[in-house]
């Protein structure tokens, strides 16, 4: 009885801290394993129907999907939190109190590469001085959500920042440069206030800028940044009474357990509908394909009410 | 021809003597800046990790908590990997090098097995990940599991064992050879009584550098599919499950495992900043792991080249 | 090239080639090797002694390039141990050799000597005891190993290790015995112990000598041949070359006046 | 002394002849043997099958004169370029980089154990410093990005938080005892009698090392240099945590740049799906790799033929 | 021990003694090298005569653990050669060497010859021009190599590599010599060649030489020592060691009743 779940670091440490309480709740009568290889690995073993669960830090594509069709795998798909996309800068940095959406395109489209390389280029009221970049590997979820909500199309970025799949690398860089700014998920910076300064981003829709924090990312102000992170279950997986047993003990206890990981948990209804959808056994993705920026929990929770 | 006067003389070799002095500066100074690194960096993850330095740190599972995250399932994964890995490089990489040394004949195919070899040698670990994936994981259907990863590692670490096997066969007197092939052994029976026995401290060495290796190895493990948070072991041999079933003798080759790097890979990548000091104490013990597997060896080829003598 | 009447062969060369790839090193040589007999051969170096002696045991076949021409016919089989069809590996173990270096194993005494019946499959202890005591004591050495047979034979002397590869090589009973310089590496009084052994062990083997000491040649063999740059320049009764050698070559070599 | 004629004929007495039971045997354990060889050379047809068959997917969507010449490396981008040149560059200034630290500083430790200190010093600092070669690499790449950066940016200030210069020091340090053993003992194995023939000559300790012993150790050496250059050209953790992984067609070091390991590490570890072209990329990267490793080993394996010393 | 009366002295043992860590290897030798002489330098293998010759250019300072006793008083500046005082390295650019293995550089065959003038910081290369000329003429080498002075000096013959060394020791102008067993290895051409060469060289240089013929000692030396476990038996002009010679062990070693 091994519960195998594999996929996203960045939903990792929320599944752990599941799969570690339920173990001990159980005491480990059940078995669960948790493998990091990425939402992208992840799919692919769960697509091979290797899998129960599989952690994903954004929607399953197409392809995936294909993949999935292919093995006979069907799956239901729950949303288990919300990650900030957090844009940090140098503590040290006078200059940058908020950003809009637009000054940070200006800084990180692809036709700024090589060209956007003093803060007074972007906005005349910036300093005359050297922009240095930080931010995510362009094979993770977060680049490609990032490129998505702030340049308008997934995957575009101009190329010469310094990138990391190893977050806590960015933490290093950004907190030794005075002109630097990198972007990666919440947990880091939460984790390194002392290091660090979140950046208030001025939501597109206009309004007063806005700082990541639990209680923005719940209330939908802090846009367009926040995402949701999911898991999804193997349908046939949850005719094994441990894997549901599992996912049951998941839902109740997600809420808590996000909180203790620095993550946004949702709502508590979003929590008993995904225990409804099992029940139901609807099976699918609700973004059918897509991955799509700035849905607030509210919307999200709508589109799997309709499902 | 004239001779050089005494003075002349005198005068070169103080010249001599001055560089001999400052070569000899040099060497101690890259020797020491060698060694200086090496403390430093152990030092470093003592003085970081000394917090953890407690019983429960090696009898706990990871969590999520750091100071009650632990390395059990990570320690036991390494060893029995290692293991693995030992049992299938170490056969394999002298057997290589014997037929290399005592068995084939100078030709192109051999050349080319050299080349191959030393090529082997440059590929990055994680092609090796890609390789096995296809290979041991699906195709011979061994599963993200202990015996896969092992016979990955052992695959990334055959070169450095059948060079070192070939050099000390090499070193081993053609008289002993001869000696052997007089009285009337066979090819065989002289590598199987002399030519193994007699390679085996320097092979100890390619062992040890190659097990070194291996044992800090992450990302071709990650690409097999080793675990991140597994809460249980292997089930040791005849061992009552938990279905009432009893293991057999070989049940924990085929078991999910998670290994050491990966552990401190997890942790170092991990947003709060307390498992920085699981990771440095995690790396303090995988030194210690390495440091006594050398220390093993070196006792080894201590006790092996005592008794070898020509 | 004169040959005398002797007794029964135990071996014979027969228009033997030897070439190290490309270099000839053994030039159309004929020469009988009588039984129970010590032949002793002597010649300048890099004449090819060891090459001829090596040829006896086929243990050029270890190395690659190397190729023999004619024949040695091996009595009282009356086979040519050159022939293809012949087990190189049988041919040793009725052809023992003892080389010029001592080399014995990094092992112990006892399977220093055992190891040649080990290599036979013979295991059982009563049967290796008995004939490593006799081996031993065959080449005079028993008493002064008889108490630390299970110590390393790379502590003993000189002396002692050249004559413990005797013992190994007794061990196994061999037809023909070669040695290859035996006491070129040892002091005078190692060396008197080993012309001693070689004389009595030709009442039960027949032995070939090579030796770069005429003192040495005169006082062990029977038969002596010279060789001389590849050649086979005569061969004889040891008494008969020494005090009158009918080549030229020959008598310059053993009065000193070459080499 | 009787001629060869038709009546003795070859014939081969029993005793002689072949041992059809071990002949047999022998040749059993040398086909095993054989098989065992054939390990590493099946591996590499392995490895090579792996890397082909998805760079002919690769090769079929992307053009191999723009893999050659384009200067931009962005295949998961929006605006995707495939030029391999970016990566190379990257992986042959951290790997020249290393190898400066390297071989120098391998070279004299290597010379100074073997001909100037005395037996316990080296019996003492081999060891110690073979532990160099089995320490996680990616403990040596956080020493990189905290310990020698900033070590660096005290004395060059402009030289950013990420750079080849610093990986490439850290991992030539790492790669040290590779020369340093190997080299070792190429020079120990030089026979004592060339070294005694040099010292008669007069000459001091390091005329000797530099002129005699280097000279005819010279095929080891290469050995050495020759796994050296192996192991830096497919290290990857140091370079994915401290050479700051932008893709950056650059020979200066003190810039940022990723090369071929660090960028498939990160792209097999991260997040793409597998069978798209991005994740394809990894595989046409890798067998670039696995043919510049071979024309060094090609090359090098012919100069040591070239230069090998008899004595 | 019998001293003659004698020329003029180039060096001369005094007393001394010589240990291998433990082993005591030459026991209180006394003996003078005259000058401009060839003195050999006879005895049973392992006797220490490598062991003396080597005290001359103080070569046992390579390895740890000897200890020299005594003096070796060099002339004409009656120094003792083997006071802590003495630079051993000085000691060795005027004491030249030849080993019983040829030895050469894995270099040219120029390069070779010049390194003893580079070694004392000549690159002139007019100068090393002429001095290498000079050397190969003098080791009788010249007309053989002087079309391939480029090339690899291994890829010379045995005999060729013994001259190429002697030419080495020769270019820098030694004024003494220390030939050890330098034709053990060669064929009897080649020795014939280097002991012509000894006969030529002796009127400009002082050479001490070690053989284990005594064929060779006979032919090429003015003077002989015997020695014997590590013991100086005894010293004299050769025609007279090798007609009459005063020890009974001398007489045992010449006529070869023993060795
Ligand atoms: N392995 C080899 N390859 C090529 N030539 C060789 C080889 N071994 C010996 N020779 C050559 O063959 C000839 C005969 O050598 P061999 O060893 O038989 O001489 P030897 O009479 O035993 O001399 P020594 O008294 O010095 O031992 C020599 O010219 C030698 O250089
Ligand atoms: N490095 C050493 N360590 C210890 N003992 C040694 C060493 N070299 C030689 N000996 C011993 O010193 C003694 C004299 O040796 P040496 O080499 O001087 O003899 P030799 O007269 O030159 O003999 P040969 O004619 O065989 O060359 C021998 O007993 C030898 O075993
Ligand atoms: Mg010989
Ligand atoms: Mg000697
Ligand atoms: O591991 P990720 O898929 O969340 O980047």
């Amino acid at each position: 009885q091994i519960v195998k779940i594999d996929g996203s670091s960045t939903v990792y440490p929320i599944t752990e801290a599941v799969a570690e309480e339920f173990q001990k709740a159980k005491k480990n009568a059940i078995k669960v394993t948790v493998g990091i290889s990425g939402t992208g690995g992840g799919f692919k073993k769960f697509c091979r129907d290797e899998t129960d669960l599989s952690n994903a830090s954004r929607p399953i594509t197409k392809k995936e999907m294909e993949d999935c069709k292919a093995a006979g795998v069907e799956y239901i798909e729950m949303p288990v939190a919300f990650d900030a996309l957090t844009v940090v800068i140098n503590p040290k940095n006078t200059f940058l109190k908020e950003a809009t959406v637009a000054e940070l395109k200006a800084l990180w489209e692809p036709a700024a590469q090589g060209k956007v390389m003093k803060w007074n280029q972007v906005n005349p009221a910036w300093p005359d001085a050297p922009v240095k970049l930080f931010g995510a590997g362009a094979d993770s979820g977060t680049f490609e959500y990032f490129t998505e909500a702030i340049v308008g199309k997934a995957k575009s970025s101009r190329g010469d920042y310094t990138a990391s799949e190893d977050d806590n690398v960015l933490v290093q860089g950004v907190s030794r440069d005075v002109n630097a700014i990198g972007y990666f998920g919440y947990a880091y910076y939460a984790e390194n206030m002392n290091k660090l300064k979140a950046l208030p981003i001025v939501p597109p829709k206009g309004g007063a800028a806005v700082a990541p924090s639990e209680q923005a990312v719940i209330k939908g102000t802090y846009q367009p940044l926040s995402r949701p992170i999911f898991v999804y279950v193997k349908a046939k997986s949850l005719q094994k009474p441990e894997v549901k047993e599992f996912v049951e003990f998941y839902m109740k206890n997600a809420a808590k357990l996000t909180k203790e990981v620095k993550y946004v948990p949702l709502p508590d209804n979003a929590y008993t509908g995904n225990l409804e959808h099992v029940k139901k056994n609807k099976i699918g993705t609700v973004f059918g394909g897509q991955n799509e920026v700035g849905i607030t929990i509210e919307e999200l929770m709508k589109r799997e009410a309709k499902m | 021809m004239q001779a050089l006067t005494t003075e002349q003389i005198r005068a070169v070799i103080a010249r001599g003597k001055l560089r001999d002095n400052i070569f000899k500066a040099m060497g101690i100074f890259c020797l020491a800046l060698a060694l200086i690194v090496i403390v430093a960096l152990v030092a470093d993850m003592v003085m970081k990790g000394s917090e953890r330095f407690t019983l429960d740190f090696f009898l706990n599972f990871a969590s999520r908590r750091a100071t009650q995250a632990g390395i059990l399932s990570a320690w036991v994964g390494s060893l029995l990997v290692m293991l693995v890995t030992a049992l299938a490089a170490v056969p394999l990489g002298v057997a290589a090098g014997l037929y290399l040394e005592e068995y084939a004949k100078r030709n192109w195919l051999t050349n080319v097995i050299e080349i191959n070899i030393s090529n082997l040698a440059a590929v990055p670990s994680i092609v090796y990940g890609l390789l096995a994936l296809g290979i041991f994981v699906y195709q011979f259907g061994f599963g993200q599991s202990i015996m896969s990863a092992g016979l990955t590692l052992a695959l990334l670490i055959l070169p450095i064992i059948i060079v070192s096997t070939r050099e000390a066969i090499r070193a081993i007197p053609a008289m002993i050879r001869e000696g052997s092939m007089a009285v009337g052994a066979t090819r065989w029976q002289t590598c199987r009584y002399h030519i193994v026995p007699y390679a085996m401290p320097g092979i100890l060495t390619g062992v040890i550098i190659g097990l070194a290796r291996a044992i800090g190895e992450t990302a071709p493990i990650i690409t097999i599919g080793a675990l991140t948070f597994i809460a249980f072991l292997p089930p040791a041999p005849f061992t009552t499950l938990g279905d009432g079933s009893t293991a057999g003798l070989f049940d924990w080759v085929f078991a999910p495992f998670t290994v050491m790097p990966i552990q401190i890979f997890n942790w170092t990548s991990r947003p709060d900043p307390a498992f920085e000091v699981n990771a440095a104490a995690a790396g303090f013990v995988l030194m210690a792991m390495v440091l006594s597997m050398n220390a093993v060896a070196i006792w080894l080829r201590y006790k092996m080249r005592k008794n070898i003598k020509w | 090239m004169q040959i005398h009447d002797h007794p029964q062969l135990k071996a014979e060369a027969r228009n033997l080639n030897f070439y190290y790839g490309e270099a000839k090193a053994l030039k159309n040589i004929n020469m009988p090797i009588y039984d129970k007999k010590v032949t002793a051969l002597i010649g300048p170096s890099g004449c090819g002694k060891s090459t001829y002696l090596r040829s006896f045991n086929r243990m050029h076949d270890l190395y690659p390039g190397n190729r023999y021409e004619g024949e040695i016919r091996f009595f009282p089989d009356n086979t040519n141990l050159l022939s293809p069809e012949v087990d190189p590996i049988e041919v040793r173990m009725r052809v023992g050799m003892v080389f010029q270096k001592p080399n014995p194993f990094p092992k112990s005494i006892y399977e220093n000597v055992a190891y040649g019946l080990r290599v036979r499959g013979e295991n059982n202890r009563r049967v290796l005891d008995d004939k490593v005591e006799q081996a031993l004591r065959g080449a005079a050495i028993w008493d002064e190993v008889k108490d630390r047979l299970q110590d390393l034979a790379s502590n003993l002397s000189g002396g002692q290790q050249q004559r413990l590869c005797i013992a190994r090589a007794l061990a196994t009973d061999p037809e023909l015995l070669l040695f290859d310089e035996p006491t070129s590496a040892l002091d005078p009084i190692a060396t008197g112990a080993i012309e001693e052994l070689v004389h009595e062990l030709k009442k039960r083997v027949t032995i070939l000598i090579v030796t770069h000491n005429m003192q040495q040649a005169a006082r062990v063999s029977d038969y002596t041949a010279y060789m001389f740059l590849g050649e086979m320049i005569e061969f004889g009764k040891t008494d008969e070359i020494f005090i009158k050698p009918q080549d030229k070559r020959t008598e310059d070599y053993i009065t000193g006046r070459m080499g | 002394m009787s001629a060869n004629n038709a009546s003795d004929l070859p014939k081969v007495s029993d005793r002689l002849a072949y041992n059809a039971m071990r002949n047999w045997k022998e040749r059993l354990i040398e086909a095993l043997l054989l098989g065992a060889a054939a390990v590493s050379v099946m591996t590499t047809l392995g490895i090579v099958y792996v890397l082909v068959s998805e760079s002919i997917q690769f090769f079929s969507n992307v053009s191999i004169v723009d893999f050659l010449t384009d200067t931009q490396w962005t295949p998961l981008f929006d605006d995707a370029h495939f030029g391999i040149m970016v990566l190379i560059s990257g992986t042959l200034v951290s790997s020249l980089v290393a190898l400066l630290v390297a071989i120098p500083m391998g070279t004299i430790i290597a010379i100074y154990l073997s001909e100037f200190a005395n037996a316990k010093v080296r019996e003492i600092a081999k060891p110690i410093l073979e532990l160099l070669g089995g320490i996680p690499t990616i403990v040596f790449g956080y020493f990189a990005l905290l310990v020698v950066t900033p070590i660096l940016q005290y004395i060059f200030p402009s030289l950013p938080g990420f750079s080849l210069l610093s990986a490439g020091l850290v991992m030539g340090i790492m790669i040290v005892p590779y020369i340093a053993s190997l080299s070792e003992d190429a020079m120990r194995a030089v026979p004592m009698s060339m070294r005694e023939g040099a010292y008669a000559m007069g000459s001091t300790k390091l005329y000797t090392a530099i002129h005699v012993v280097v000279p005819a150790a010279v095929s080891g050496l290469a050995a050495s240099y020759i796994l050296a250059i192996s192991r830096a050209v497919g290290e990857t953790m140091i370079l994915a945590v401290a050479a700051g992984m932008q893709p950056n067609l650059t020979w200066n070091p003190m810039e940022p740049a990723a090369t071929i390991t660090s960028y498939i590490v990160q792209v097999a570890l991260g997040d793409l799906p597998h069978g798209s072209i991005g994740y394809q990329t990894i595989f046409a990267a890798g067998l670039t790799l696995l043919l510049i490793t071979l024309i060094f080993n090609i090359l090098g394996q012919w100069l040591r033929a070239k230069y090998r010393e008899t004595y």
